[in-house]
């Protein structure tokens, strides 16, 4: 394979980012790549599909989230495992769109959200799963008995993008996560058609991995390009 | 039964109490809220391993001032300890884990549960499907886990049951999902399409608790207060 | 979680495996639980069921497969993705118990069979794959058009047993296995009722794994035994 | 073109002929016999990535011997090297990356070819479905590489044509899986419905290999002989 282009900087890395593209943005807490979020932010790409777990508040201009694009009307369409918060008394832009009936969004559970874009990523274009059987989750979906169970059939999901958040990697685009960093990463860089990785520690040689060790194989990868020291790199609280 | 203040729990003594009811060697999934508290309260010699909807296989109690890993947190973001021993998958193989069915019990925050065991925790508002909610994991857990207990409280600030003969909210999951509901004033079997009252916290009666409690309220025969 | 059972011997980690059970056995080369296989063969076992990549000729008493149990007549039924040789002029008694109705085989293109043992450990009871589409294979299954490209409805398979070759344990279950003999064994250490794990290095506390480097959860993992030195521990040729 | 002594390829000469048909920085997957040997031919500078279907990601040549790591094995569990790059994933995720359609081209092995594309190469005989079979991951491959190479020899031991109208064993795949065929003798396009030759072994003509070949076998204008 050739080896991924690697960026000096995350506005380089998102430039040809085109507008009405599908972006999946993994994270859970750690695990965003808030770096390439914010670069995308300001390319201005704009009519997105985001799949996520939650679409965000997008109030902080620093740690932006699909909420930020939300908030500012980029987004045609959000899929997720939170789309509206468990507080009636917070309401997101985004919620508010939503009930307006002013932008799409599907709610998925999340583990059917993580199996459907592992699915995406796999070649399975669909699946059965017992999430969500007789709640309004099912509805309008083909419920199928497995040795007398229903099960839901969920498609697959794939974007045209993803942004990933590394903790290392090699020129070959090889990755490793760090602990609950992984999350959603290693299932969004198989599902994308260009995946963009923004990476924590410096970009190592070649050679320089374990075998063993790799979460991401760099067959996946498309881009790199490592996080620059003033660059976002914690949670810096729970979000 | 003595009658003295009526002291209702604490979130910290609900969350201990779902703790006492965690058997020895259970794999056990915490959700958003009091259910996460509930690290805190689990002793070593249960051999409890916690794991998390993000991947987390085997955390420990809630990070401390100062102490925390940016990169360990539970299904609420909040930081946490690893344990001795703990793995790190990813989403789907996270949840890979939670559908084989082999998670013992997921403690989850709920809005209503009813005595059919459904229970109500994704949409704020009985609206029809628009695309809005907060389903996170619930879903799976609440088809897969073996069991579910609720930890909430008993009504809602307005007063109301929220253990109800029927719920009022879209529910998460049907029938025979909820085991056992944990709230700041009684702990509650959830079986045989009934409510059994097993304790009371300090202070409160049988009676307090039907007063706020709708649909077939029993009486187990070793009803007794809480040790908390 | 209980922390799994910690066996002195092969023989004890397999004294109860129960006849007419179903096994999963891991292995392509590198990987093979060869120890354990031994130890069932000695054990008596019979009427199994074995799901493995291929069923083996089973003319090696040191290298047990399933081909050394079928060649005895103690398998009931075979699920594989090799059942007969490429080569017309090698022809295993697993080939001739098969043709001449004997013995009970499914045969399984080999990405099926990893992505329904997948399944079967992921609680998804059934999924689409291409994989079969205009074949033999696809007797009898349910064909569905997604996108406009046909696949296949393929079932979820589980065992009540599987034997895993591990390169590295942690009393806690936890497993690390060593490049190409990773091959099936997390996968199938996720499908099996009684996972049964032969491990090659010496059984480290609990802690000493790095969380970030597990392969296997020892969630999934109910007996550990540590390989003997005598035991065998690599394929010492091609099989 | 020459007409000189015919000088059939070696089963090495076949590879080093298929490795010539790589694209620069193409993922390929090797089957087993022939194709094996190809991983020998391919040139650095080509930025090919070899993975087989046990989860290696970025082999390199056989290894040589003494210098076998009995854990790095190839698809024919032969001994292969480890490039450097290389990641290993479990037979689930190895497939999940050939279904997903990365895979640039699959080399391998068959008993017939159709000019339909279609091919057979997992049954020896033609018998109904009976659980009998050698598939590995030939139909995931076949169903799912973008493009499908086979060698194979021109001819049977019995010097009946293997390059065929319609295949006479159960196929692998149905119509439009092999693109190219590179035989003993012989390199033909498959597409549109008939065989191309491109390519003739040293001494071989259109004739020789057209005696040899069932089906509708156009001639490419840049009929050429191989360079072994």
């Amino acid at each position: 394979m050739k080896p991924p282009i690697i960026y000096d900087t995350m506005a380089e890395a998102v430039d040809d980012f085109a507008d009405g593209s599908s972006l999946m943005i993994p994270g859970f807490g750690p695990g965003t790549p808030w770096n390439l979020m914010r670069a995308l932010y300001h390319q201005g790409a704009t009519d997105l599909i985001t799949i996520s777990n939650g679409i965000g508040f997008g109030t902080d201009p620093e740690l932006v989230n699909a909420g930020n694009f939300i908030s500012d009307g980029r987004v045609k369409e959000v899929i997720a495992a939170f789309t509206a918060s468990t507080h009636p008394s917070s309401v997101s832009a985004g919620e508010e769109l939503i009930r307006a009936g002013k932008l799409k969004a599907e709610i998925v559970p999340q583990g059917t959200l993580a199996e459907r874009i592992r699915a995406g990523g796999s070649g399975i274009p669909g699946f059965y799963t017992p999430a969500g059987i007789g709640t309004q989750v099912a509805e309008g979906k083909e419920v199928r008995s497995f040795n007398g169970r229903d099960y839901l059939l969920e498609t697959a999901l794939t974007a045209d993008y993803t942004f990933i958040r590394a903790w290392k990697a090699d020129k070959a685009g090889n990755l490793i996560y760090r602990r609950a960093a992984r999350n959603f990463n290693p299932i969004m860089a198989m599902a994308a058609t260009t995946t963009i990785v923004e990476v924590e520690q410096p970009i190592v040689e070649i050679g320089e991995l374990d075998p063993d060790h790799i979460h991401t194989p760099g067959v996946y990868v498309q881009r790199l390009v490592k996080i620059p020291e003033d660059g976002t790199f914690v949670v810096r609280r729970p979000v | 039964m003595t009658t003295t203040e009526k002291r209702p729990l604490t979130r910290d003594q609900m969350a201990a109490v779902c703790a006492q009811h965690l058997g020895e060697g259970w794999n056990v999934n915490l959700g958003i809220g009091i259910p996460t508290l509930t690290s805190n309260f689990i002793r070593e010699e249960m051999q409890i391993t916690l794991s998390s909807e993000n991947g987390v296989i085997g955390y420990g109690v809630l990070a401390g001032e100062g102490e925390e890993d940016t990169d360990v947190v539970n299904a609420g973001v909040q930081y946490v300890t690893l344990n001795p021993g703990a793995a790190i998958v990813h989403h789907a193989d996270s949840f890979a884990l939670i559908r084989s069915g082999k998670i013992d019990v997921s403690i989850l925050g709920a809005y209503e549960v009813a005595i059919d065991g459904s229970f109500a925790n994704w949409k704020t508002r009985n609206e029809p499907s628009n695309g809005l909610g907060g389903i996170g994991g619930a879903m799976d857990l609440a088809a897969c886990a073996k069991q579910i207990y609720v930890a909430m409280q008993h009504t809602t600030r307005d007063g109301a049951p929220r253990l109800v003969t029927e719920c009022s909210l879209p529910v998460t999951a049907p029938a025979g999902a909820v085991t056992l509901v944990v709230t700041d004033i009684a702990v509650v079997r959830v079986a045989g399409g009934e409510f059994t009252l097993e304790q009371v916290a300090p202070g409160y009666t049988e009676d307090d608790i039907r007063q706020v409690t709708e649909g077939k309220l029993s009486i187990s025969p070793s009803l007794h207060e809480m040790s908390v």
